[in-house]
């Protein structure tokens, strides 16, 4: 690595971080003409082609307008709490290949920021410290509807973290590494069947549904944007917010979609890798971006779905999937898979056996998961109902 | 049955049924004489209308809501008009109707409170007038007996100043709190600005224009 | 106010605040560990300008307060200074999402009063229109729901539909909104030669949307969960709090007045009351869906029986004078109509100039008359003092007396639940207010 | 104001003012403030049919702090009107009013006790769309006239109306 000349991980840091605030900023443009589409409409068409730049002049006029502070706040912790989502989302995408190596001007890189040796772990990290900027957002507005949000957001967050570490769990237990690249490599090539990929979705695919609906929650979107709630709480952890603070906040909140989704891309689907098609060595190096690009967009294509399609949970169903539902799952599943490596370790299984075993194991679960949600029917407003009724029965 | 869309379904029985053979007006004039034979009534468009006085009001709606026949379980309605004392002239427009013109006196301001009952499950309704004198109206609650007279009475009080003893919170409902007056009086002016035209004119608001020098 | 406020228990106890004096004995109230947070009047779930003072305890609801009055436009005070048919036109503005129905229960009203038989064909042009106005009324409420549980996506199909109905009204009165179509004695004018051709096509279109939104919303879990079980009031409830429309018939009661007391012929009609007896928002989905069905089954057998005939009452001396014709411009006076009383009959021009400044007197007396809107039932009780004016009109509108059952369907909920009770009730603040 | 108060002037503020102005006209967010019949409409407006989003305006934000353009959409009463006046001073600048329908404007056919007479009695209005209510292509058109308006703002026009 000493020999690395200086511009190569400059280089790999200004692409990387321009990269994801592109992804990020097509992805906004990309949810109003998706979700305009969805309900026959046309979306922003207005500024440049197709309207692509109404996120531009979003971000201009946020930048432009006036930051109001309001006088009941806790100053110090209200500037910050935007900076922290931020600084957040843009770290945790530092450990994420977004394409495989790349020979420029003599020099051999890979398109990612630091390939950690506990890169796994400085995912879930990062993604802890954005409930902070949530938590801290809505407390220091000091006003009710930001601190109901607050809190909103940091129980759904913290709840749904277990989940998502858990699931993450069983993919460093089968990858044996916590190292984003080896977990990538760990799935390049064939699967346990020819010509299936070898994504840590399939065999661990429990863990993967878990973590899809957790990484939902994790980034606050739609059906699980509790914290925002427009319909309830104004704008929840936000309400106080305004010009290139709530921007920031906007901007936080999508990085998160994009982030969610590169991260899920690389833990499950195999990150960059997939055929090259027989390409020559010269451009053979695009194909892992394309294919780290279309997953990732897959996934965000995914959360757009989700936007248009479901109304808003209720708060207390959202705890309870969390933790009656998936988090049991996911930590059966982890012990499950601890289970079959160590027999796969110590047997030497054949691939025949290790499908069985992954899929009568994975039915089970997902059995589980289908039969688990305990429908809490109890009315609850009944007592309130009741107790009126012996008061002025007629 | 939840999820479930049924038609002319079986009515639990707090409702009883919903009876197509309603009581004719006759009918819940007698009954309620019987009980009550202070109440004056009148019978005009179709509709029938007790005349209490307000001391009896209470009971004459808790009889109403209890009783077999009568089972008035909804107070639909319940509205203030404003007779105020003095002359008045009611114009009938002789030249198109061809009724006089004639003139009402009256020596006390009234101020007439109508509750409309309706009875779901026997399909009838009729109305009950309280009137009480408009310098110092005041009326006994009938939230007791039906508690959705919560909002409405409320809004009498916020409308003509009625006094309603026995309401739990007597607040203004649609005017801002600190408004003083009661506008739906009929002392009370409506309260509109002139209108600018061209030229400096103006036009009154609809209160005081004067419709013959209007059309002049 | 909004969320953004302090709590205003800083304030001292001198000051007297328009938004609510209310507040301050309240804010004393209640115990430390309870929060006290004000929704509204500004506010995207509240239907305008309704406020709700929400005592909460975390997340869940101890009490609810609403505070209404931010619309009081004074339309009944207004309307006693204008004539019998000016009168229309203030109405309509009322409840804004049924203004066909505030016009129909007025001018019944008032046809009582002067004791008159609306024709025929005025009659089922009437139902058609104002069943048409509860499909629309209900459209909106199912955006307006879809809007506040978070799925937009509802809200612009809702609208979408909407915007079909409105273009039937336009056609017909010149509006989309506060049409003022139905005047004492009839209609302002009768309707236009591809009338049933219109609702013809609309009925063609709707149940196939409906369809859509049952297959969107009927077997999707959050929806079922947002409004199954919440917001729960029995028929009991009901009658204590005057609650009537699809509130007391998704708790059972098969109450509609159009079925009790029919008007303007609507027992010609073979249709059903949807009910459901679950009490809960879920049920009055149920119903207002089904409603919508009904509503165009009336529609359709109106329209097969549809009669010829005048559309405005024969007498001249109550009879809206003026004729209009659809131009190429809009709606506007009839050029032979104009012909007629300018060049051929001085008494014609008489008549018309007395009624349209003087209006039509009302013989003396009170009534109340009732029709079932989308909200329940929309009472007009009339005094006429035998004058051109009305002497004193009060509208017994539903939202207004919905609303107090607000607090005993929100009770142990949380907020979520809050806004989709709020929203089930279906208040609209134009009516509550006046 | 935002940063824009702090730059000196001269031919860069001239053209960075054309540019602001443009981002501020095609990113006009309104304030999610419905009052009676109008803001049926202007839910209308944002519907299927006619299509605010074209103009990047269907974000509408429930809070007044996010939110550039106040639709008084319906008629303003004497207790409605504090809390008018309370959310426009929420709102961060640069802002503006647009007065949808007649009672809006100037009371309309309500000329009574309980409404203000006109909401320009308690904000400065930018906009006054006449209509009772008004169509969505009219507010479409006045909403499309002000976007015009504010191209040709300068900076210190807007600051002066704060």
């Amino acid at each position: 690595m000493a020999a690395t000349p200086l511009w190569v991980p400059i280089l790999q840091t200004v692409v990387v971080f321009a990269y994801f605030l592109l992804v990020t900023a097509v992805l906004i443009w990309a949810e109003r003409r998706i979700v305009g589409a969805m309900q026959s409409r046309v979306g922003p068409n207005r500024v440049g082609p197709f309207g692509m730049l109404q996120t531009l002049v979003d971000g201009v006029k946020m930048f432009f307008k006036e930051d109001v502070t309001p006088a009941m706040v806790n100053r110090p912790i209200y500037n910050v709490a935007p900076l922290v989502g931020v600084v957040a989302g843009f770290l945790s995408i530092a450990v994420i290949p977004i394409g495989g190596e790349v020979r420029l001007f003599g020099e051999t890189f890979t398109l990612v920021v630091a390939d950690l040796s506990v890169g796994a772990l400085w995912i879930l990290a990062m993604g802890s410290i954005h409930v902070y900027s949530v938590f801290l957002a809505g407390w220091a507005s000091n006003s009710p509807y930001p601190l109901l949000g607050g809190i909103r957001a940091s129980a759904q967050m913290v709840s749904y973290e277990i989940a998502q570490a858990l699931a993450v769990a069983s993919v460093l237990i089968y990858a044996g590494s916590l190292r984003i690249s080896d977990i990538v490599a760990g799935q390049a090539g064939d699967g346990l069947i020819a010509g299936m990929p070898g994504w840590y979705a399939i065999p661990l695919f429990p863990a993967f549904l878990v973590f899809v609906v957790g990484m939902v929650a994790e980034a606050g979107r739609p059906p699980f944007d509790l914290a925002e709630a427009e319909g309830e709480l104004v704008g929840g952890f936000n309400t106080e917010y305004s010009g290139l603070r709530f921007g920031m906040f906007m901007l936080a909140e999508f990085m998160q979609v994009v982030t969610m989704s590169a991260i899920v891309v690389t833990l499950f689907l195999g990150g960059p890798s997939g055929p090259t098609f027989g390409l020559p060595d010269s451009v053979a190096w695009i194909m892992p971006i394309l294919w780290f690009f279309v997953k990732m967009a897959a996934f965000i294509f995914f959360f757009i779905l989700l936007r248009g399609a479901l109304p808003r949970t209720r708060y207390h169903r959202l705890m309870d999937l969390g933790w009656k539902v998936l988090i049991p799952v996911a930590l059966v599943w982890t012990l499950v898979t601890a289970v079959f490596v160590l027999i796969d370790e110590q047997g030497g299984l054949t691939n025949e056996a290790r499908i069985t075993m992954i899929g009568v194991a994975g039915a089970i679960v997902i059995g589980l998961l289908l039969a688990a949600p305990p429908r809490s029917k109890e009315p609850a407003s009944a007592s309130a109902a009741e107790r009126d009724r012996e008061e002025v029965a007629p | 049955m939840t999820g479930t869309t049924r038609y002319d379904a079986e009515v639990p029985t707090a409702t009883r049924g919903l009876a197509r053979d309603a009581l004719s007006l006759e009918d819940i004039e007698r009954r309620v004489q019987d009980r009550f034979p202070t109440v004056a009534t009148e019978i005009a468009h179709g509709e029938l209308t007790f005349h209490a006085a307000p001391d009896v009001l209470v009971d004459l709606l808790s009889f109403c809501r209890d009783d077999e026949e009568l089972s008035c379980e909804l107070l639909a309605d319940l509205a203030g008009v404003h007779w105020p004392a003095g002359e008045h002239v009611i114009e009938r427009q002789p030249s198109t109707t061809g009724w006089p013109e004639y003139r009402v006196a009256r020596d006390r301001g009234v101020i007439e409170v109508l509750y409309l009952l309706r009875s779901v499950t026997r399909n009838h309704a009729f109305r009950v007038a309280v009137g009480t004198d408009d310098t110092a109206p005041c009326l006994p609650s009938v939230t007791g007996v039906y508690p959705t007279a919560d909002f409405h009475e409320r809004e009498v009080y916020d409308f003509f100043g009625v006094e309603f003893e026995g309401h739990p919170d007597l607040t203004r409902i649609l005017m801002p709190d600190d408004w003083v007056g009661h506008p739906h009086r009929k002392d009370y002016p409506l309260g509109g600005v002139d209108i600018p035209y061209e030229h400096d004119r103006f036009i009154p608001p609809p209160d005081e224009r004067d419709l013959r020098e209007v059309i002049e | 106010m909004t969320a953004t406020d302090p709590t205003p228990a800083a304030r001292s106890d001198d000051e007297v605040f328009v938004e609510g004096a209310d507040w301050e004995t309240i804010v004393d109230a209640v115990v430390d560990d309870t929060l006290t947070v004000n929704m509204g009047p500004q506010h995207p779930s509240t239907h305008g300008v309704l406020r709700l003072i929400l005592e909460l305890d975390g997340e869940t609801v101890l009490g609810l307060k609403p505070v209404v009055g931010y619309l009081h436009t004074g339309i009944e005070k207004n309307a006693e200074y204008r004539t019998w048919v000016q009168g229309t036109t203030f109405f309509t503005r009322m409840d804004y999402l049924s203004p066909l129905f505030n016009e129909l229960a007025y001018c019944l009203g008032v046809e009582r009063l002067l004791d008159i038989e609306v024709p025929e064909r005025a009659q089922a042009v009437r139902v058609i229109l104002t069943e048409f106005n509860r499909i629309a009324s209900h459209l909106v409420w199912l955006a307006t729901a879809g809007m506040e549980l978070g799925t937009t996506t509802v809200m612009t199909a809702g609208f979408r539909e909407r915007e079909h109905v409105l273009d039937l009204f336009e056609s017909q009165s010149g509006l989309r909104m506060n049409h003022a179509y139905i005047r004492p004695g009839g209609l302002a004018q009768d309707v236009t030669d591809d009338f049933v051709a219109r609702c013809d096509a609309l009925l063609e279109l709707l149940p196939a949307r409906i369809a859509d939104y049952e297959d969107l919303l009927l077997e999707n879990p959050i929806w079922r969960d947002r409004l199954e079980g919440v917001g729960i009031i029995d028929a009991e409830a009901c009658y204590r709090y005057g609650i009537t429309g699809p509130l007391l018939r998704a708790a059972g009661v098969p109450w509609d007045l159009r079925k009790a007391q029919p008007y303007s012929g609507i027992d010609a009609y073979d249709f059903e009351v949807a009910t459901d007896d679950a009490c809960d928002s879920y049920g009055r989905f149920l119903v207002r869906l089904e409603e919508m069905r009904q509503s165009m089954r009336i529609i359709r057998q109106a329209l097969d029986s549809l009669p010829g005939g005048p559309v405005m009452v024969p007498d001249r001396r109550i009879a809206w004078p003026s004729q209009q014709s659809l131009g190429a411009d809009g709606i506007g006076n009839d050029p032979e109509y104009i012909r007629h009383i300018m060049g051929e009959s001085m008494e014609s021009l008489i008549n018309h100039f007395k009624l349209v400044t003087q209006g039509f007197t009302v013989p003396a007396g009170q009534v109340y008359s009732a029709v079932e809107s989308p909200r329940g039932e929309l009472g007009y009780a009339i005094t006429s003092t035998g004058t051109n004016k009305p002497y004193r009109v009060h509208v017994r509108d539903p939202s207004f007396v919905n609303l107090q059952g607000a607090d005993e369907m929100t009770r142990g909920l949380m907020i979520s639940d809050v806004v989709a009770v709020v929203s089930s009730i279906d208040p609209v603040m134009g009516g509550v207010d006046r | 104001m935002g940063l824009e108060s702090k730059l000196p002037s001269g031919i860069l503020l001239t053209n960075l003012e054309r540019f602001v102005n443009y981002s501020r006209s095609t990113s006009l967010w309104p304030a999610t403030f419905g009052l009676a019949c109008c803001a049926i409409e202007m839910m209308a407006t944002g519907g299927p049919r006619h299509d605010m989003s074209r103009f990047g305006m269907e974000v509408f934000r429930a809070s007044p702090r996010q939110a550039d353009l106040m639709i008084v959409a319906g008629r303003v009463s004497n207790k409605m009107a504090p809390v008018l006046r309370r959310i426009y001073d929420q709102m961060s600048d640069p802002k503006w009013v647009l007065s949808m329908g007649v009672c809006a404007t100037s009371g309309g056919m309500f000329n009574n006790y309980a409404l203000v007479q006109g909401v320009d009695h308690v904000v400065p209005v930018d906009m006054y769309v006449p209509g009772c209510p008004p169509r969505p292509e009219m507010l479409l058109d006045g909403i499309l006239k002000l976007h015009e308006r504010i191209r040709h703002e300068t900076f210190a026009e807007q600051g002066a109306k704060a």
